[in-house]
């Protein structure tokens, strides 16, 4: 391969194709995002809350698509598709065809006059047609970019010109263009990433469901938009049919998953369990009343994943109803309701009434996007996903081109989050010697000293067309800005924001001299760096700048009071005035990055992630506590997939061992650990002290051995009771005795999902099911019984589940009221379980019981936990920074995790994270500063009397005490600039940078004067 | 045969000489009699002698923890700024203290004033310190000039009169409203530990006056202040307000006026009591130490009441367990926050 | 039995030249060509008609399809509004539990057991007349409607087609095929 | 009531509301861009997080003449800053229970969790505050006459 | 209701290995469960069975359970379960199977008996001559009391009519009168059409009894006897 491009191609703007364009535009590479709709955003931006967290989706999720539509490295192409594609990796040719907006997308501003004054109501797809948009709209109220698009299907001008035409005549910036065509673009990329995401199955060929037939049957993700406050209801939860509250509400699963009959999907689609209790919960809350009734019929409840089940147990605490049955059919009930009628497990016909019913829908690829990957020759499975294996869970069958996300099977954000960061490591790996070689980087003039000088601030009042001048009167606030004290220079303008507007805006800076900004316009959450930019280019420090927000916080939401929006404009600037008074110039700080990293655990995750940046040139240092790299991988017999562990382990650890960029160290651990991101410093136990940028924990966990106890099950009493792991050994060993058994039988959830381990272990039911598959290969005449509480073959792994049904394998279900009770009868081993379909207690003569076990952390996580200054779960794995959208970081800048001290996980999930985590560090590692917050605490050493509360509130672990002054210090390159501390002091003796509180108060005063 | 108190006196001169003496601790922190009847100084004993010149008795009423930072901070060697602190162990303190005193000390630990192994804490469980101004109403504000104390009486003398009074009568409020009258920390003990106390109604006062509505509350609170003279006596007594430059003296940011105005009056009033809210022990010193009467421990009470029905907490019943305001749960009550409230509304 | 037939042939293999059709399927055929022509102002009463899909016909026979067409033509002879829907319905319906043999099968508490579900269904419907296209659901259908007290009529479609016939002037057209 | 059908002279509460950047901010900008109306009392103030907000803050304000206060941030859980809006939770819990102890209205100081997709929640909010204290009148007791 | 016990030192699920091997799409082995079936079955309950259970005891190979239960008869194999299972598997075709298993003479005995009837000819066992007689006397008296249908026909074995029509045997036997609307609406619209003298009868209860031999002879039949008319359609009655 030749040197390689510098850029990359991500198609699909949901939030894996955003986190993968983010990682990768940071890490030194541009990227061109392409996404089909007038907005990034997927099918995230749709949701209401997020499980388990309980996280306001459109809240979590804004930031990242601001972040990435104002992103320098990052050419977001909306409304586009592929065309063609060429090439090989490191050098690959599209074509994009980027439909016409019929919206200049420098001019809009996004008023919403236009739609305001659009006559032609349409289906609205965003709220899945729950609801109308106009034929010029914007996707959704957070869309970025924040412009309007016309919709040519709909719109009156674009079918027959010269009628209409009403957004064109409104519209105040003149941004309508009937005119606009399909522009082709033809790009050169050296890698491309899939993340084309899923469309929900539409029921509405399951009759029986009553979709489309009943009107108070909604599907799940309708249902989130029932719920969300931009949906359709605003935030109150309707039904359909008379937009009353619906009291009793049902959940049927399953629907168009888990169906090789009807709907032809025969996996699982993962996250519908788990968005289903979520909907109950949150549907209560949702509830003026709060006292919903919430049912979930359902066949096997799947809550595999980091704190699910402790939210399965607390929503069955809370009095949600899970009825593990499933509704043939819906039926109509008086006054719209609906009428369910069931057998519960026992074979005993029940009836419920519920007022809606919520389909919980599957998964699936849209077939447009089947039609792309075909043409670019991408290899899909039998369900219609794209093809990945255990070992290369995001790479397709075409080198260059990888994939994350919802593409390659159902999951849920966390987990497309860490395989877009794993998709961006392999595109990193692939062309790293070509980074920033693309990229484009920002100068700005050298900042004048304005420490001396007495404040000269200068006013820009905006009218926003007619969008704040039509309520508020621009010409008194302008004028009344000229009166405050400082105010050297005010001045009215059109739109602030417009290209000539801000090079005239720098001018005035320079001429005037003015050393302060306040620019009086919109919401500084979405022009704030535009204006202080300008700042920079003007040559002040950007941080002497401050907006009024007289649009969206007062024009707007006092049209009919111009009186009164005009006197609180004024109240604003007045506030604004007082405040940026007190502004001072802050340094951009940032922290000189040690380019290397350390990799604490060498198993599986460890040495992925260190092969990850060695392979990108990045030093790795890679320490191992015992005597051998591979870790807990070494016990696998294989993938569920059928691929073998060992060959897999012996080949990565070659690898390390034979890159001269890691350095293995066995038998060794951490002692000590200080400083923060780009620059920690680390003490092993051998002594010596390295030096790091970054650092992944990668230390794996255990396996649960019941030796004794309620789940003990004879295990170390019998020789023929087996751990998993155990059995997988004398699969490795390619041990002869089992092809020679009669009957064997897995017990599953042994100490998982239980009092003292209550989470699941994930792994389990897809490894026995495999183990007993592969028992099955060895000797087909063998009886093979799995007693379970809930199959959890997430996915794809479903069909491991079905093939081992068609193979006979006998699943029978038990609870924890009902274990199955094992005993030694005359030497065999005997176990009696209840089958609740027949009612009958089943005696089973296995001559091997194998104990599905859980995994469980390592006691020791706990200190490593408290070197990083990592937080924990209850249950003693580690815990991410967030366990949406940063699931691979730390709260602590710079350390990252990956692997089984995160969460149990099978292999390729493991790898996938692993990879991310390596992403991740890249961000750092790629540079040679990483930027830190600027607004960070301050502490007055005369005013600490080291009481240490701001310690103690700080959840970045950014304040500590200083043993030589016994007083507090802040560690800028931590401290995030929340101002906890500074609330929480009651000495006044720790502050904020341009958020003190003597700026707060002259804010207050401010608004106080001449209300 | 001698009283209580005689005995406790006896015991703790006992122990504070064989400290001093044996150089475990540099100097003991406890009372001695002052001038006036009723009013009893701290005292630091620096040798086996002054150790004789300890006394207890029940009107031992300021808190002792008040002193403890700055008599530590007296042993250790001057330094500069950003100086190491020095090597090796530091000169030891002994102080006596009871219930709400020891826990003042545990708060002092979690907030870095006092180091915990720098103490020898003679504990003593406490029968409740006397109000010198109750004992005043009742001879009707006479002179006094002996007064004599018995187990369970207080026999005052004054020009021309002698009476006595049942002690318990002219116990502290704070006292008699105390559910832990035991020392949480203590290396030594002088009598035994007396076990909580079993006070359904310790929070009557608060009560009564959250009874009262909000017009009524807020004239019940600026009569209450309304004698301030912004002597800072209060302040000056608690150990808890240790700030080296306290808000109100402060001009940067200024968040209250200096003067006797009635607004910043009673912004210092809440300002100062907010600043104890998960901290305060309930010991009584600023009370005690006001001159005006003002009974502002009923705000404190307050806050304390606040903090333990909604966080389960009282400050300084264990140094493990960290200050309310600086931890949280998250399942903290919130029936205040008003979208929340609006939600239970509609039900 | 339709399904007899239907799947007989296939399953089996059976060589034959003819085409098989339900009557159902041709009635809306000749409705729709104009073939046959009915009117629904006999139905000046609004008598309600509802319908029973057999399972051999509609589920297990044509689908929705044949289910469509009975609907049509119910309709078309007692007035569009005339017509009250069962739920399920088509493909979906329950069985009346006349099927399967179970009319000769002799567990008639187990039959009417079963037909209880069905009685409930059609009771819910409100219908005066239930138009059973086939004979097993006739009289399961007549039989539960006895046996639990219904008050409607159970019929074949035939009956009804025959009285909304429009004959024309031109009379009975013979021999048009 | 809304504003077009305030009257003439009719008294309209000064009122200073702390926002959080991350949720409520953004939930009143969103109000905005949907149109809800509210009544014009509020004085936005842009802190970081609620967790910035101390109880001198909100003092200042009503010594500053504020006829009422609202703290709004983020829901529990959905700090941008992990656990800012607890502390917060805790600080103003005991604040308001003790304001309300020495005679301030209950009503004068509300606290609100509004997230950044709650425009018309966010509406709410300001309308219910602002009628909350118009029927208390014009706070007196901590105001500072300058 | 609690079971005997089930001890399986081996599992011998005869009954269903017979049918696996009968009906390889069966699928028995691949039941979830999930009970969908049994809550669309109008016969769950009957004869303390459904039809999860019923698949659940196949499994377990409690044959004896399986071959005795007259659940076989209460499922009317109306394949509504099939229709919305998850696993498309279809209950009354194992129904069906099992009922084969049961002797003729175990099977209940009106069942059978019309189905061995129908072998015959017709399921009611009229003689042929019989029906001819019945459809030409109704036609009679209605030419005659109808003027306006003086020249309905109801013609039988009219070699190359276009549409052969089977009546079902209920009509001929119990409720003759009920043949006369279907010929008027065949008169009006104007079909050629045409009985048979002998397999004429709609109905077969041979599908029932669970043997495919007396299924695949009657069709067999029925289908030689079209054919040898000519005709284009097959017109059944439902």
């Amino acid at each position: 391969m030749t040197t390689p491009r510098g850029s990359v191609l991500v198609v699909g703007g949901g939030i894996a194709g955003v986190q993968a364009a983010l990682d990768l535009a940071d890490s030194g590479f541009y990227v061109h995002l392409v996404e089909r709709s007038s907005a990034i955003g997927g099918s995230m931006s749709q949701l209401d809350k997020t499980f388990p967290t309980n996280d306001c989706s459109a809240c979590i999720l804004s930031p990242k698509l601001v972040e990435c539509g104002r992103h320098l490295n990052i050419n977001l192409l909306t409304l586009s598709e592929i065309l063609s594609l060429s090439g090989e990796p490191g050098s690959f040719k599209v074509k994009i065809r980027q439909n016409p907006r019929y919206v200049d997308v420098e001019k809009c501003i996004a008023c919403g006059s236009c739609a305001e004054k659009c006559p032609k109501k349409v289906p609205d797809e965003f709220d899945l047609g729950l609801d109308t948009r106009k034929a010029i709209y914007l996707r959704y109220p957070q869309a970025v970019p924040l412009k309007y698009a016309i919709d040519p299907e709909h719109c009156i001008y674009l079918k027959k010109p010269g009628r209409c035409g009403f957004c064109e005549k409104v519209c105040p910036a003149g941004a309508i263009n009937f005119k606009d065509t399909p522009k082709e673009y033809e790009l050169e990329v050296g890698s491309v990433i899939l993340a084309l995401g899923f469309r929900p199955y539409s029921p509405e060929s399951l009759d029986f469901t009553g979709y489309k037939r009943l009107k108070n049957v909604v599907t799940s993700m309708e249902f989130e938009r029932v719920l969300s406050p931009s949906g359709p209801c605003m935030g109150h939860m309707e039904r359909p049919s008379d937009h009353q509250e619906p009291k009793r509400i049902a959940w049927l699963q399953c629907i168009g998953s888990r169906d090789i009959n009807r709907a032809c999907h025969g996996y699982c689609s993962s996250i519908c369990c788990m968005q289903a209790i979520k909907q109950a919960v949150i549907s209560r809350e949702h509830s003026a009343s709060g006292d919903v009734d919430a049912t979930i019929f359902y066949m096997d409840m799947r809550t595999y994943g980091k704190g699910f089940e402790a939210y399965y147990e607390r929503a069955k605490a809370e009095g949600i109803r899970f009825k593990r049955a499933r509704v043939h059919t819906v039926c109509p009930a008086t006054g719209d309701n609906l009428r369910v009628r069931y057998a519960d497990e026992e074979g005993k016909i029940r009836e419920d009434e519920f007022d809606l019913v919520v389909l919980s829908v599957g998964l699936e690829t849209d077939p447009q996007v089947m039609r792309l990957l075909h043409d670019m020759g991408i290899e899909v499975d039998a369900d219609s996903f794209a093809e990945t294996t255990c070992f290369r869970p995001v790479e397709t069958s075409k080198k260059g081109i990888y994939v994350c996300g919802a593409l390659a099977e159902p999951k849920d954000i966390p987990q497309s989050v860490v395989e877009a960061s794993a998709a961006a490591l392999e595109a990193e790996r692939l062309l790293h010697v070509s980074r920033w070689t693309e990229t484009k980087k920002k100068e700005f003039p050298p900042e004048r000293d304005v420490h001396a000088e007495p404040p000269r601030i200068g006013v820009f009042v905006c009218s926003c067309g007619i969008n704040i001048a039509s309520v508020v009167d621009v010409q008194a606030v302008t004028d009344y800005a000229w009166t405050l004290p400082g105010v050297v220079f005010a001045q009215n303008n059109l739109f602030t924001c417009s290209q000539d507007t801000i090079n005239q805006m720098a001018e005035t800076i320079k001429k005037e001299r003015l050393n302060r900004v306040v620019v009086a316009s919109c919401t500084p959450r979405t022009h704030e760096a535009l204006f202080q930019e300008t700042l920079r280019e003007a040559g002040i420090n950007k941080y002497l700048f401050e907006m009024a927000n007289i649009r969206d916080q007062d024009s707007w939401v006092h049209q009919h009071d111009p009186e009164a929006a005009t006197q609180k404009a004024k109240d604003l600037v007045r506030m604004a005035v007082a405040k940026v008074r007190g502004d001072e110039p802050l340094p951009y700080n940032s922290v000189p990055v040690t380019k290397s990293a350390l990799v604490i655990g060498a198993g599986i995750a460890g040495m992925t992630a260190a092969l990850s940046l060695a392979d990108q040139g990045f030093p790795v240092t890679l320490i191992e506590r015992k005597d051998r790299l591979g870790g807990h991988g070494r016990k696998f017999f294989r993938t569920w997939q059928g691929q073998q562990v060992q060959p897999y382990l012996d080949e990565l650890v070659q690898m390390v061992e034979a890159n001269d960029k890691i350095n293995v160290r066995v038998k060794t651990t951490i002692e000590e650990v200080s400083g923060s991101v780009g620059q920690f410093k680390t003490k092993l136990s051998d002594g010596t002290e390295l030096e790091h940028g970054v650092a992944i924990v990668a230390v794996g966990a255990e396996s649960y051995k019941p030796r004794e106890g309620k789940w003990n099950y004879l295990y170390g009493k019998n020789p023929n009771v087996h751990t998993l792991l155990e059995l997988d050994q004398r699969f490795i060993e390619d041990d002869q005795g089992l092809s020679g058994l009669n009957q064997a039988v897995f017990i599953h959830c042994v100490g998982s999902r239980v009092p003292e381990r209550p989470y699941c272990s994930r792994v389990c039911c897809t490894h026995a099911i495999d183990q007993a598959l592969h028992l099955k290969d060895l000797n087909p005449d063998m009886d093979i019984f799995m007693i379970y509480r809930d199959i959890r073959t997430y996915g794809k792994r479903e069909h491991l589940y079905q093939k081992a049904r068609a193979k006979g394998i006998i699943f029978i279900r038990y609870d924890l009221e009902n274990l199955p009770r094992v005993s030694e009868d005359s030497g065999g081993l005997k176990l009696e379980v209840r089958d609740p379909i027949v009612g009958a207690d089943i005696t089973l003569h296995p001559d091997l019981l194998v104990l599905a076990s859980a995994v469980r952390p390592r006691d020791d996580v706990g200190e490593l936990s408290k070197l990083f200054k990592c937080a924990m779960t209850s249950e003693g794995f580690l815990l991410e920074a967030h366990m949406k959208l940063r699931p691979v970081d730390f709260a602590t800048d710079g350390v990252y995790l990956a692997g089984l001290c995160h969460y149990p996980k099978p292999v390729e999930e493991t790898i996938s994270q692993a990879k991310a985590a390596a992403s991740r560090a890249g961000l750092v590692l790629s540079r040679d500063a990483v930027p830190a917050e600027s607004i960070t605490a301050q502490v007055n050493l005369q005013k600490c009397t080291g009481c240490s509360v701001c310690t103690q509130v700080c959840a970045y672990h950014a304040v500590n005490m200083d043993p030589n002054t016994g007083k507090a210090v802040v560690d800028t390159g931590l401290c995030k600039g929340c101002g906890a501390c500074v609330a929480g002091c009651r000495s006044d003796a720790i502050t904020l940078k341009n958020i003190g509180n003597e700026q707060l108060m002259a804010a207050v005063e401010a608004a106080m004067e001449d209300f | 045969m001698s009283t209580m108190n005689e005995k406790i006196t006896e015991e703790l001169r006992q122990k504070a000489r064989q400290l001093l003496e044996s150089g475990r601790v540099a100097a003991f922190l406890g009372y001695a009699s002052g001038s006036v009847p009723m009013v009893m100084r701290p005292f630091v004993a620096r040798t086996p002698e002054d150790a004789d010149r300890l006394e207890w008795n029940s009107f031992c009423v300021l808190n002792l923890a008040n002193y403890l930072p700055a008599l530590l901070k007296s042993f250790e060697p001057p330094r500069r700024p950003n100086e190491p602190p020095p090597q090796g162990p530091l000169p030891k303190v002994g102080v006596v203290a009871t219930g709400c005193w020891s826990r003042n000390m545990v708060v002092q630990i979690q907030e870095n004033q006092v180091e915990r192994e720098r103490l020898v804490i003679i504990g003593i469980s406490s029968r409740g310190m006397v109000d010198r101004k109750k004992v005043q109403a009742l001879i009707a504000h006479r002179d006094v000039t002996a007064v004599k104390e018995g187990d369970n009486t207080l026999v005052v003398a004054g020009p021309g009169f002698e009476e006595e009074i049942n002690r318990w009568d002219v116990v502290r409020d704070n006292c008699k409203s105390c559910v832990h009258p035991d020392p949480v920390i203590f290396d030594d003990m002088i009598g035994e530990l007396k076990g909580e106390r079993d006070l359904p109604d310790r929070f009557s006062q608060v009560e009564e006056i959250e009874a009262l509505s909000a017009q009524e509350r807020w004239k019940w609170f600026t009569s209450e202040i309304q004698s301030c003279i912004r002597c800072y006596a209060c302040r000056n007594a608690c150990p808890l307000c240790y700030c080296p430059t306290c808000f109100v003296d402060d001009s940067r940011p200024q968040w209250v006026g200096k003067s006797i105005d009635s607004v910043d009056t009673a912004i210092f009033h809440i300002l100062r009591a907010y600043h104890c809210a998960g901290r305060c022990t309930d010991c009584g010193s600023c009370e005690s130490a006001c001159p005006m009467g003002i009974r502002m421990r009923i705000l404190t009470k307050k806050l304390q009441k606040d903090v333990l029905q909604l966080y389960g907490i009282e400050a300084g019943m264990s140094v493990q367990e960290p200050l309310p305001l600086t931890t949280y749960k998250k399942d903290d009550p919130q029936d205040f926050i008003l979208t929340e409230s609006l939600k239970g509304e509609k039900k | 039995m339709f399904f007899a037939t239907l799947e007989g042939l296939r399953r089996f293999n059976i060589p034959h030249k003819f085409e098989f059709v339900s009557i159902i399927s041709l009635y809306a055929k000749w409705l729709r060509e104009g073939r046959l022509k009915v009117d629904p102002a006999w139905n000046k009463d609004g008598l309600k008609f509802t319908v029973q899909d057999p399972c051999k016909l509609v589920r297990q026979g044509l689908g929705d399809v044949v289910a469509e067409d009975l609907r049509y033509v119910i309709k078309k002879v007692a007035g569009e509004e005339n017509f009250i829907d069962v739920w399920p319905r088509m493909s979906n319906n329950y069985c009346c539990g006349g099927g399967g043999g179970s009319l000769q099968a002799g567990f008639v508490e187990n039959r009417r057991k079963y037909g209880k579900l069905k009685f409930d269904q059609l009771s819910a419907t409100g219908a005066d007349v239930v138009i059973t296209p086939c004979h097993n659901c006739h009289t399961q259908v007549i039989d539960i409607c006895d046996f639990y007290g219904g008050k409607w009529k159970t019929t074949h479609l035939w009956n009804w087609l025959e009285k909304a016939l429009v004959i024309d002037d031109s009379g009975v057209q013979a021999g048009k095929d | 009531m809304n504003e077009t059908e305030r009257k003439q002279g009719e008294w309209e509460p000064k009122i200073i509301a702390f926002l959080c950047n991350w949720c409520s901010y953004a939930g009143a900008d969103l109000a905005g861009v949907s149109r809800y109306q509210y009544p014009p009392s509020l004085r936005i103030v842009r802190v970081p997080c609620s967790g910035r907000v101390s109880a001198n803050m909100i003092l200042d304000a009503l010594r500053s003449g504020a006829d009422g206060v609202l703290v709004s941030g983020c829901h529990p859980g959905d700090c941008h800053y992990i656990s800012g809006n607890y502390y917060a939770r805790r600080r103003f819990a005991i604040l308001k229970r003790f304001l309300e102890f020495v005679g301030i209205e209950s009503d004068r100081v509300n606290f609100s969790w509004i997230s950044a997709s709650e425009g018309e929640q966010f509406a709410q909010v300001a309308t219910e505050v602002t009628e909350r204290v118009k029927r208390l009148g014009p706070a007196r007791h901590l105001v500072k006459e300058f | 209701m609690q079971e005997k016990n089930i001890d399986l030192e081996r599992i011998r699920a005869a009954v269903k290995q017979k049918i696996e091997e009968a009906v390889p799409e069966a699928k028995i082995n691949y039941c979830l469960t999930c009970g969908l079936c049994a809550s669309g079955c109008p016969a769950t309950g009957l004869e303390d069975m459904d039809p999860r259970k019923f698949l659940r005891l196949l499994v377990l190979g409690q044959d004896e359970q399986i071959l005795e239960t007259n659940w076989i008869y209460a499922c009317t194999m109306c394949q509504r379960c099939k229709y919305a299972c998850p696993m498309g598997i279809d209950v009354g075709r194992i129904v069906y199977e099992i009922r084969g298993m049961r002797p003729r003479e175990e099977r209940p005995r009106n069942l059978q008996r019309s189905c061995d009837l129908q072998r015959q000819n017709n399921s009611t066992g009229i003689p042929n001559e019989d029906f001819v007689w019945v459809v030409n006397d109704v036609l009679e008296e209605v030419r005659e009391n109808e003027p306006q249908w003086k020249d309905l026909t109801a013609p039988i074995d009219k070699k190359g009519a276009t549409y052969y029509l089977n009546q079902n045997a209920k009509e001929p036997t119990v409720e003759p009168e009920e043949m006369v609307p279907l010929w008027k609406i065949l008169h009006v619209a104007g079909i050629d059409w045409t009985y048979s003298s002998e397999w004429w009868d709609g109905a077969n209860y041979c599908l029932f009894t669970g043997d495919p031999e007396d299924w695949e002879y009657t069709v067999r039949k029925q289908a030689e006897v079209v054919d040898s008319l000519g005709c284009r359609y097959y017109i059944n009655t439902e």
